[in-house]
């Protein structure tokens, strides 16, 4: 294992040098000398050799999209292009100031203008801001909204929110934070919503209904209509999580679908990377009725150019970010936008459902899979063959497939599916790929007849074996003791 | 280019093994009449070589802080950044991996983020921090929550001085959840502390006090604190800005319960402000409480230190709507840049880019102070690196006659419910002297006066 | 910044250990009236941000082709570079590693280059590619020194259409050994036959074309390899342009004995001229006659299969004034390059690029010609993407005329011996409609006639 | 192991697509039909993300510099500065082309200016071509300039350069390059030039002399007053190969102990990186006398500013390089003069002096080291103890030093050494890497006694293991058989 930065630091080494200081003026002078600290914080010590010779090695022991598949469930982790990167880092983007000028920010607030267009005219919605730093910021915001838009309307008895069993677990966090109570939904034996079920608990409280469609099983959620229907009878609003949004390009418009408004997750649909967890981005789209609650600034138009544009303020819900939310990140998307266009885009849609049908087709025979219907860009199978036979876990699977290479799918979840593996390839791997991953999944299949034990065992090959997660909570060492 | 590998024939294939004719077959379940009939009205498609032509002219429109001189602050800073920085940031290992969760395959990140999390315990003297929030606004509004699920109390007392755009964050943070917001005058360019104490009461849950404050200067914060914990149930939060901690007192000295901050100024560009990342830290004792990923330290099976992602009980993927905070994806790679940057630095580093940066920007207010017209708007008020003052015109004739002369003057205060000469200036280290006394130069040819 | 790690409390534990008291006690051994008293007269050390400001300074006195467009060419073009091949050669694991003489951690460096060998052969027809040259200059004078160890006879005859800085090269390598060089006539911009075959003997060692030659034309090389191998110990030296290779033919279909070129079209930036990269291939069975570095792959004692260097009794290291060349060093980075840009455009791209580039050549050369006071100056020669014009004045004046309009209109042939009206001009395929008639009007409004 | 690019093709697949051609002019109506190919060259089809995934895992079967020490004697494989590799990126630097108007290049051409001037002071000469694109060519063209003096003085005769047994093998092929008969000089018991053979083989017909200072040995060829007194009373020059130059700058200049030229490794002593076998830069340097037969263009400076100096063409061997030589690499170079300054290079050399001889002090218990003197930047020890007792060689060695994360040395070099391992650490290595480096020296030590086996079979670890050499020469497998 590597040794930490800390315990790399030689007294007296430096990994940068700065100019000679001009002026030189003793610091108690300028600070109050009770103010100053008094004893140096501990920021390890290191050359730069030192520093790439700890961070290089470090990064790889991390698996990453270039090294093999990523069939995170929901989590979208396609291919990340490389212009982008390159583009990004021009200095007329990095070395901007959000307080700016305006007359000086013109070129990156026409991409940003151009990107709130174009999301608006992906998802059928009238509106978006592109404020939210990350697709639960979004749903956040997308909540804050339909209370800001309730409250506006003097609906002040409307403090519920139903989601679906299946949703992700950051739609009942999103709702709680904006100080709702949130109702569970069923879902039916085809994995959708269980519509009697919605019906019984819909009332006049229901303040909105946060689907994700597809749904997390893979599953195009068919009685949009009806349910939409359910929930406008009631002035309830429509909120779609956008998480899935990759099987929908240019084949279906969430706005026409009966969706009020909906949060973006650029890092998952446009491409953008994810950082190791972040920086996302999730703007917020809404249909105009509810333009007047989104937060400020939009970026407007004008025969000037392009400026910040707060003339909502006053029914906004006001902010969610210091600035503009995550910029570097609106740029990719844009980037990806515009080099896609509809066509791209559609066949990005196509291509991600083809490639997860084509993956269940695989490996259907090995595992169960609960709702064996055509998926979306998505689809669960299951352990529950394996474990009620050879007694592996899910887990023991998730944990031999790094041992080939793979990343795991996303698993025990959704929640309504026992032993679940979420497994969503995307459109940027090839048949090839696809076909690398489903005669590893059959290979650990044949291995949990053969040899279960392997699978406890697992994994094998990485830079560590299978983690204590037990006793990380019972020590809690979370920083490095610092010795002086 | 689509960046889809797979070709027509390939496509066939699995159309085939799938056992359908067509993709439209896939798709029946979605009601006819949803299916869009047209292609998305959006521009048509790029080849790379045409988007780098488009992105070329696009940026050019942009004038940025390499071609005229930046004295702009207000929570995001033109601080220096080592190239080796970026050496490590944009490895497609750590850019294009994604969160954690499968600990064996993901030590390159969870290492880091263990070495971040100890890296702003150090800074602020805290005992856990977490592995980042979306930026200095959030993490304090976040802050506010955790206290009240700490004491249950359903006041804060908000410093005026704090930065504008945080208490617009927290305000949407809070108001859904029905907490009372309570302001603290500002007296001097400081929070008025006889204020804080008039307002202070057993209902508070928390009192946030930034510092350097908004207006660049340092809070008498051990003053402060006694106010605060005058209630032992309240607790005490903290906005600091990292780089101030190379030379200025920890939070855990003044007893602060909760310490956040902005974090882009350690190593992170501006990008037009985002992304940012904010930290947040706290006393050992409340980690269960927090918001947030935390990475801990344990074995794997064979015994040897590995990293995980810890605590996870609290958070919204197990937890759901009891959850301590709904923030899934956070600020990772920019915690990677702050991690890199300050290893790079060192203890002596840090101390200098901040000792350097309050030189400067000492030096600066005391040539403008000498200007005809100009002063100081606090003038005995210590400040660390930016600093307010009063103009003989309107802050933004300032701004406009200094951008003629290719410098960016600072940031106009009046949208902010300042006095509309009020200009806020920052000065981070990457300033030479002779920017500064071009500055000065610039103003006083104004003859203002 | 010195990039030195230890400190001083380090350097005098090492200076305890070796034994010494100081350093300078470990240069006793160096007469003392040779060792500086005083410091270099050098300018003094920078900072990194200080470097960095001087560099922002000086590149902005340079002005690139991404500001004023482009049609030079003569032997360096500006092709789209595809930013994935950076995102590859800018990793450390490739850029900061040795020559790959420690094959078993040497995989990745020896893996590519075994793929550009490949890639080079496929290109050009040829049985086996080095590693590279310096350039294509340098390949071609070293493809002459081969052909004088095949043969053993002292005579070279040249087309005086190849490139001129490569006839300068060809000399400073081959003065020393006493090779007699003859140069062969240029007719209608390309190779004169019939001076080539009165040229020709049984002491001709080697004949070397150039395709598409200096001016763009493109040889009748079957026509001039029938007279080249009547002496049937004669060998056919090609060098050509590999992006030529997407559309024209081969030149194994044309017999060439060694092709040799310049790759600097694949994938690598200008850079005012260099690195550039000169590839390197020839007949299987001449392998032990080849200069430079050759991968081989083969098998590790558990079967699998590997790479490595091969052939190295040839090689300066081992054979020393025996060696085929006095190579080293050669322009492996580059090469990486090239296999990166080539992986990424394929089969279909390397085509389109050629043929866009020729397509727009062809164009803007019916454009000019078109215009009164300008002709092609030779109509009837098929050429690829770079061609020669007459101008009604000066193409020094047209060149600064058309410099004032943000264009660089091309190469001055004068000084290479040219007529000073000739101008020879360069088309890829970046060069959009727009730019191509851009540079047509503004010739025609020069009015020069 | 991994694929080829060409196992990796899938017909139709594409990484890059080009703008639609336009104009679209058939191709047979602008280049005659038998002039073009009339099959496809078969270059493998691939997404971006199947280069990237084949490029980059690639990547990580190399030793680099930021994996562990590299310490190949005369190699100097130091820590290249990433500042250097960000700053020679930029667009102004990267797309220039070589024959744009002087006027539009004065910012890399005041670079290129100053960069011959700083290593004409470093050296101690008076002239500097930066043109050689390496450090062979600029031997070569080191020894074409005492060709073309000799030549321009009528010294017809001269016909013999003289160079140590102790010289890199690229000395002798390139005097044989340039049509010298080469001399051998034998080395002395101190491991330096024999004096009393040199005068035995100095006469008329020595047209020069060409030594390594500090030689292979990593010894100051103390005796060279007297040996440049030799060579020049016959008209002899005295060549220096610079190779080694990184332990002298600073300390001493070569023009000021007898040197007449010499050439400089960029990609040594300047930090600049080896790219895994070049683009390295080897400029040369000579005193006013040779001056006149450097390659043209020099880089001169008038009122107008910086241009190509091509005022001594007469006089000049001509060119080496098509251009003006490896731009890109003297940038760097420049980069790193100018960070380091006069002071910072000789702490250059002093800690490359010392990292030398604390790496010798602690391995010399454990390894046989035939010249046991202080040395300069690099030491040769050997195998030969272990070898007579145990078997080992030092190929054993080498490849057991693969296994524990470092590269090897320079092995069977100088060849006046037997089982020799040629060391150089450079001054970037810090004294924990040094230890580490020595520990396992020991530990390989050890090894041999107590299971020389292991040695054999070494690596055990590395990517692939040891690798068949001898099956590479009889097969003669230089290039992937493409099949239609």
């Amino acid at each position: 294992m590597s040794k930490t930065i800390f315990e790399l630091s030689v007294p007296g080494r430096k990994g940068i040098t700065l100019p000679p200081r001009d002026p030189d003026i003793p610091l108690n002078e300028i600070i109050p000398q009770e103010l100053l600290r008094e004893k140096p914080a501990r920021i390890p010590e290191l050359s730069e050799i030192d520093v790439m010779r700890h961070f290089i090695p470090l990064s790889q022991k991390n698996h990453c999209i270039e090294k093999g598949l990523y069939p995170l469930g929901s989590c979208t982790m396609k291919y990340n292009p490389k212009l982008h990167e390159s583009l990004v880092r021009y200095p007329s983007f990095q070395n901007l100031h959000p307080l700016q000028p305006e007359s000086t920010l013109q070129g990156t607030l026409q991409i940003l203008y151009e990107l709130q267009n174009d999301l608006a005219e992906i998802s059928g919605l009238d509106k978006v801001s592109l404020q939210p730093a990350a697709g639960a910021q979004g749903e956040f915001t997308g909540i804050r909204i339909i209370f800001a838009y309730h409250r506006a309307k003097g609906n002040t008895h409307k403090n519920k929110i139903i989601i679906p069993d299946s949703a992700h677990g950051t739609n009942p966090a999103s709702c709680a934070l904006v100080g709702y109570e949130v109702v569970e939904l069923k879902s039916d034996s085809r994995g959708r919503c269980d519509l009697a079920h919605l019906k019984s608990i819909v009332n006049e409280n229901t303040a909105g209904f946060m689907l994700t469609n597809p749904n997390t099983l893979g599953l195009f959620e068919d009685q949009i209509e009806e349910i939409a229907s359910i929930i406008h009878s009631v002035d309830g609003l429509m909120y779609l999580d956008g998480a899935n949004l990759n099987a929908l390009m240019g084949l279906v418009k969430p706005g026409e679908i009966g969706f009020d408004l909906m949060h973006f997750n650029l890092h998952k649909t446009f491409a953008t990377p994810h950082g190791g967890g972040g920086p996302g981005s999730g703007p917020v789209g809404v249909i105009a009725k509810l333009a007047p609650f989104l937060p400020v600034p939009l970026i407007g138009k004008n025969e000037d150019g392009y400026f910040f544009d707060y003339s909502h303020k006053q029914s906004s819900i006001g902010k969610v970010h210091t600035f503009y939310g995550n910029v570097a990140v609106m740029l990719r998307a844009y980037f990806y936008i515009i080099t896609l266009g509809a066509e791209g885009l559609r066949q990005v849609a196509e291509n991600a459902i083809i490639n997860a049908n084509y993956l269940m087709a695989l490996i259907k025979d090995y595992y169960h899979i609960q709702y064996p219907d055509h998926c979306m860009h998505e689809f669960v199978a299951d352990s529950t063959w394996q474990k009620k036979e050879y007694g592996v876990s899910t887990l023991d699977i998730a944990k031999r497939l790094l041992d080939k290479g793979f990343h795991a799918p996303t698993v025990y979840f959704p929640l309504i599916v026992p032993e679940a593996m979420m497994i969503e390839p995307t459109e940027t791997e090839s048949k090839d790929s696809l076909d690398a991953f489903a005669s590893a999944m059959i290979e650990i299949a044949q291995e949990c007849k053969e040899n279960p034990e392997l699978l406890h065992s697992a994994p094998l090959t990485t830079p560590v074996r299978r983690v204590d997660d037990v006793r990380a909570v019972k020590m809690l060492d979370t920083s490095f003791p610092l010795e002086d | 280019m689509s960046y889809i590998p797979n070709t027509d024939a390939e496509r066939n294939q699995m159309l085939e093994k799938i056992g359908v004719h067509s993709f439209e077959e896939l798709i029946q379940v979605i009601p006819r009449k949803f299916r869009l009939q047209e292609l998305l009205n959006l521009s048509p498609p790029l080849s790379e070589l045409e988007l780098t032509q488009l992105v070329n002219a696009l940026a050019s429109k942009n004038i940025d802080t390499q071609k005229f001189i930046s004295f702009l602050g207000a929570g995001v800073y033109d601080h220096f950044i080592p190239a080796a920085v970026d050496t490590i940031v944009s490895r497609p290992e750590f850019y294009t991996a994604y969160t954690p969760y499968q600990a064996e395959v993901s030590q390159g990140t969870l290492q880091y983020i263990y070495e971040y999390q100890t890296l702003i315990c150090e800074l602020t003297g805290m005992g856990i921090s977490n592995a980042s929030m979306y930026d200095g606004a959030t993490a304090v509004a976040e802050a506010i929550l955790m206290a009240v699920r700490k004491n249950h109390l359903k006041k804060a007392i908000i410093s005026s001085a704090i930065h504008p755009e945080f208490i617009k964050v927290i305000q949407s943070y809070t108001e859904g959840i029905g907490l009372e917001l309570v302001f603290c005058d500002i007296k001097y360019g400081r929070t008025d502390i006889a204020n804080l104490a008039d307002k202070m009461d057993e209902n508070v849950s928390s009192v946030v006090i930034q510092t350097p404050n908004f207006l660049g200067n340092i809070e008498a914060m051990n003053e402060l604190e006694k106010v605060v914990h005058s209630n032992p149930k309240t607790l005490f939060i903290a906005s600091v800005d990292p780089v101030s901690l190379g030379i200025l007192k920890p939070p855990s000295s003044y007893h602060a319960d909760i310490v956040t901050g902005e974090g882009q100024a350690l190593g992170n560009n501006m990008y037009m402000g985002g992304p940012l990342f904010g930290f947040f830290a706290t006393h050992k004792d409340m980690a269960r409480l927090m918001p947030g990923r935390i990475v801990g330290a344990t074995v794997d099976v064979e015994g040897n230190r590995a990293y995980t992602l810890t605590l996870q009980a609290r958070e919204q993927h197990i937890r759901r709507e009891k959850a301590t905070s709904n923030i899934c994806s956070n600020e990772s790679l920019c915690t990677l840049a702050a991690t890199v940057y300050l290893s790079l630095l060192g203890k002596d580093g840090l101390i200098e880019v901040a000792t350097q940066s309050a030189q400067k920007a000492h030096f600066l207010a005391n040539e403008i102070a000498s200007i005809p017209g100009f002063s100081l708007c606090y003038p005995e008020t210590p400040f660390f690196k930016e600093f307010a003052i009063h103009c003989p015109v309107s802050a933004q004739k300032v701004i406009q006659d200094m951008l003629n002369k290719h410098i960016f003057a600072g940031v106009d205060l009046k949208s902010y419910g300042y006095d509309e000469n009020t200009l806020l200036i920052a000065v981070t280290e990457k300033r030479t002297r002779a920017e500064l006394e071009n500055y000065a130069t610039a103003l006083r040819e104004m003859n203002y006066e």
